[in-house]
């Protein structure tokens, strides 16, 4: 280790108006900061993904860098929903049963080939890919991905939770994608 | 020594505060979280798949019983914390009393015991 | 409302409680439902559903040539994937009775023994986070990401390993693979003991695992059990010693056996023959042969790149295996590996083709998950979830 | 060579006691392997785990087999039995024609066949007589083929990136 790293690295603060004495930013980006790094993960893990995710979640890997420390295994307190591994067909409802039921505002994340695109299993009992049941927000790729492509993957979803405006979940492209996914809009 | 109503006014003000906290906090996630409601949504999660039946079904005494011997022990320790907090100026008095606060709750545990309250089959 | 309430009543006489551990539960481990019917907290009955990541090996294994099923192999019991791969290149080693070198069937055993190592390290540490001890998972983890980097240094990849070719292995152990697994060699017993202080003595682990999950030889034997379940009980099958593959005869190594099948007994098997493991890996360094690390069968053996760019019979030879012209014997043949969890077996028949006309996987997992419902009847629901890690049931290999 | 040895035992043995039920029987690699009659496959299997002397008493595993041109044969069992102590491996096969693909079930003998039985049911269609609750296994309960078999496909059509033209299909 070249240089000993004395002071570890703050999350630096959202872009915002800077005074001697004060700071200002709009409230959605310092709501964004706190929701980037407190993302409970919901590990959907069915096959070899969720060995990797093991190591991902282990001392060599820690997931718990970013703020993902805490996994929640049921769908209420889940704010990332991420689907690791083979879906089966006859695994599909349950998948879009455990979406539906998760808290707005939810992200998914899909890993590996197989729940991205059903990678190499293009078999009659295989869903070829999430997305087809599912709204996916990052696909990570590979079978199984290294850790770091993972932790990428995560990044670019707190890049996303990030810069969430609170007005999204009620805009008409996102009524759009529920309605095409099936997914009722009751109001109220 | 007199305490006129003023000295009370700090517990008051913590008071306010602390519901305050509460109230606004409550308040304000309900108005920024986004908020979608479905039907689906409102079932009970059933590890995936559709819950059959009714949630609610009588079950045995047994659950009932640990969980109110456990409160009920548990305010005990909650007594013992500011004794043993200041257990040296209080002494051997204090130790005596203690002593004897616990003696009252062997009794209480030693009927349990005998009637079986914590066994399980 | 009057209905509601007799309806409660009546059912309150003998009525068991049904509860769903369901396809996603935290403590399965994998995907598998168990609808239990409860009188309180002893579980009356289980009626188990597999199948939820079912992904058609072996109709896929009927649409492959034969190298290409190795990646699919490695999918089966994907915590220990080389012993997977390795029995299916024995398998096809077998049908065209080609004979491999000495040092690649020593390398091999290196290989598959660091594999059982990693497989029943995974499972004794999760039978720790099931029963309350979760430092033990973090400590252990360590040691399998050193086991993954040998793994890299040797084919490439992490977990899907894809290592060994048919007709031996793909390429030598370089100078970092030496070196890194002399490093783990020594550091394998010190951490290996520290886990075992953890919880051999521990005792919570100990009234926690101690008569729990319980299953009698005879019936684990008509269950089908084989592997570390089996040598619980008390039966001493190994696959390893019982029809020798890979010059394990060469190796000096005892089969640990246990008493009454329970869950500590499971644990402690595996903890033994992790030692074992090492001590068989220690051996097989110390006299490691020297000479080729794959056999002369060109036909099945991809030849190495800088081959096949400058001579014309490689070229042809690797045209041909690529595109699966290369002839393959008609006939049938089952070879069988000791896997993580039991007998791996291969039924392989070829009539000749491009690729298998049927392949056939014996896979542990799914024989003996059956005997969960007859393991889990009378037990309480937090000894049932221990039962189902100590089983080591990997959902890959029970719905492949 | 001791697998012959093996099988000139067993065959012996079967054929006393039940003549022309078995078909055939010859050595294959370093498995002794019998043809036998859908019939009589209970009470072989039954004989071969009771006998004294050959106490098969361990079903190594069962898979189903489809040859969609012999006639009349089309389906078929392999069952392989394993006696533990001797180290003895036999595999006994049996075929059927796939219009009426019923065979007696195992699970009374081996606990371990009733799952196995119920993936080849899920598989190729076979109908195990006796079979405590058969039915799918791993596939979808609504599935409404037997994938396994050899004419279906292996894909499932919805797959649009891959297009066959480049691979030559």
């Amino acid at each position: 280790m070249s240089e000993v790293i004395t002071k570890p690295n703050i999350v630096s603060a959202p872009d915002g108006h800077q005074q001697p004495g004060f700071f200002a930013t709009s409230l959605e980006k310092a709501v964004g900061l706190a929701r980037k790094n407190s993302i409970w993960p919901l590990p959907f893990a069915t096959s070899c993904c969720g060995i990797e995710f093991m190591a991902l979640m282990a001392s060599h890997y820690d997931l718990g860098r970013f703020g993902s420390e805490r996994l929640s295994f049921s769908p209420r307190q889940a704010d990332l929903l991420m689907v690791m591994g083979t879906i089966a067909k006859k695994m599909g409802p349950i998948v879009r049963q455990v979406y539906e039921q998760m808290a707005e505002p939810k992200w998914v994340l899909s890993m590996g080939a197989c729940a991205s695109s059903g990678g190499i299993f293009d078999t009659y009992s295989v869903l070829q890919g999430i997305d087809k049941i599912i709204p996916v927000d990052v696909y990570v790729p590979g079978c199984p991905p290294r850790p770091e492509q993972v932790i990428d993957g995560i990044m670019l979803i707190q890049d996303m939770v990030g810069k969430e405006h609170f007005r999204r979940r009620q805009s008409p492209e996102y009524k759009d994608l529920m309605t095409k996914y099936g997914m009722e809009n009751q109001e109220k | 020594m007199q305490n006129t109503p003023a000295d009370f006014l700090p517990i008051i003000i913590t008071f306010i505060v602390a519901s305050g906290f509460v109230v606004t906090t409550m308040f304000v996630t309900h108005l920024l979280g986004p908020k979608r409601h479905s039907k689906i949504k409102q079932e009970s999660f059933e590890c995936g798949i559709e819950s059959q039946g009714n949630a609610r079904i009588p079950f045995s005494i047994k659950y009932f019983l640990v969980a109110i011997l456990f409160v009920l022990f548990d305010v005990e320790v909650i007594f013992m914390y500011p004794w043993a907090v200041n257990f040296k100026e209080l002494g051997i008095l204090g130790f005596m009393e203690m002593g004897l606060f616990i003696a009252f709750f062997m009794v209480g545990f030693f009927y349990i015991m005998k009637k079986g309250a914590l066994k399980w089959e | 409302m009057k209905f509601e309430a007799d309806q409660i009543l009546k059912e309150a006489g003998k009525q068991f409680s049904t509860l769903n551990l369901g396809p996603t539960h935290p403590a399965t481990h994998g995907i598998f439902q168990n609808v239990l019917k409860m009188d309180g907290e002893i579980i009356v009955d289980a009626e188990p559903t597999v199948g939820y990541i079912h992904r058609a090996f072996e109709k896929i294994a009927e649409r492959r040539p034969f190298y290409q099923v190795t990646p699919l192999t490695d999918r089966l019991n994907y915590c220990s994937s080389p012993i997977n791969n390795m029995g299916w290149h024995m398998t096809v080693e077998k049908l065209i009775k080609c004979e491999i070198p000495k040092r690649a069937q020593y390398l091999r055993v290196i290989i598959m023994e660091l594999a059982r190592i990693t497989d029943h390290l995974v499972c004794n540490s999760v039978i720790g986070v099931d029963s309350g001890a979760m430092t033990g998972f973090l400590y252990v983890f360590q040691l399998r990401e050193h086991v993954y980097e040998i793994y890299e240094e040797i084919c490439g990849a992490r977990l899907t390993t894809n290592i060994g070719r048919i007709g031996g292995m793909e390429r030598d152990f370089n100078e970092t693979a030496w070196k890194k697994l002399n490093l783990f060699v020594e550091e394998l017993p010190k951490k290996l003991e520290e886990f075992e202080k953890l919880l051999v003595r521990n005792r919570i682990f100990m009234d926690r695992t101690i008569g729990v999950g319980k299953i009698s030889a005879e019936r684990a034997l008509n269950y089908g059990f084989t592997g570390p379940n089996l040598r619980a009980t008390g039966v001493d099958y190994d696959v390893r010693v019982m029809n020798p593959y890979s010059s394990y005869e060469d190796f000096k190594f005892i089969i640990p056996v246990g008493k009454s099948g329970d869950v500590y007994d499971r644990f402690m098997v595996r903890q033994q023959e992790m030692w074992e493991s090492f001590s068989i890996i220690k051996q097989a360094i110390k006299n490691m042969p020297d000479g080729p690390f794959h056999a002369e069968v060109p036909e099945f053996y991809l030849p190495p790149k800088e081959e096949v760019y400058n001579n014309m019979e490689a070229l042809i030879y690797h045209f041909k295996i690529v595109m699966g012209e290369s002839e393959v014997p008609k006939g049938e043949v089952y070879h069988c590996v000791e896997g993580g969890n039991g007998e791996l077996g291969f039924y392989l028949i070829s009539d000749g083709g491009r690729c298998a006309y049927r392949l056939h996987f014996r896979r542990p997992c799914f024989i003996y998950y059956q005997a969960y419902p007859e393991i889990i009847k009378g037990a309480m629901l937090s000894d049932a979830i221990l039962t189902l890690s100590a089983m080591n049931v990997i959902a890959g290999e029970l719905d492949a | 060579m001791t697998e012959n040895i093996l099988l000139n035992t067993v065959d012996e043995k079967l054929k006393a006691k039940f003549g022309d039920a078995i078909i055939s029987s010859e050595q294959s690699y370093d498995f002794p392997v019998f043809v036998i009659k859908r019939e009589k496959i209970f009470d072989v299997v039954k004989f071969l785990k009771e006998d004294s002397e050959l106490a098969f008493e361990f079903l190594t595993t069962l898979c189903g087999l489809h040859y969609p041109d012999n006639k009349g044969q089309e389906l078929g069992v392999m069952y392989q039995l394993h006696n533990l102590p001797k180290n003895w491996r036999i595999r006994l096969k049996i075929f059927f024609p796939i219009n009426d693909p019923e065979v007696p079930t195992l699970t009374s003998l081996f606990s371990s066949a009733n799952w196995q039985e119920r993936q080849e049911y899920d598989f190729y269609g076979i109908i195990f007589k006796g079979h405590p609750d058969l039915k799918r296994i791993l596939n979808m309960d609504e599935m409404n083929y037997h994938p396994m078999r050899k004419e279906y496909a292996l894909e499932d059509g919805t797959r649009t990136d891959k297009d066959d033209s480049m691979f030559g299909r």
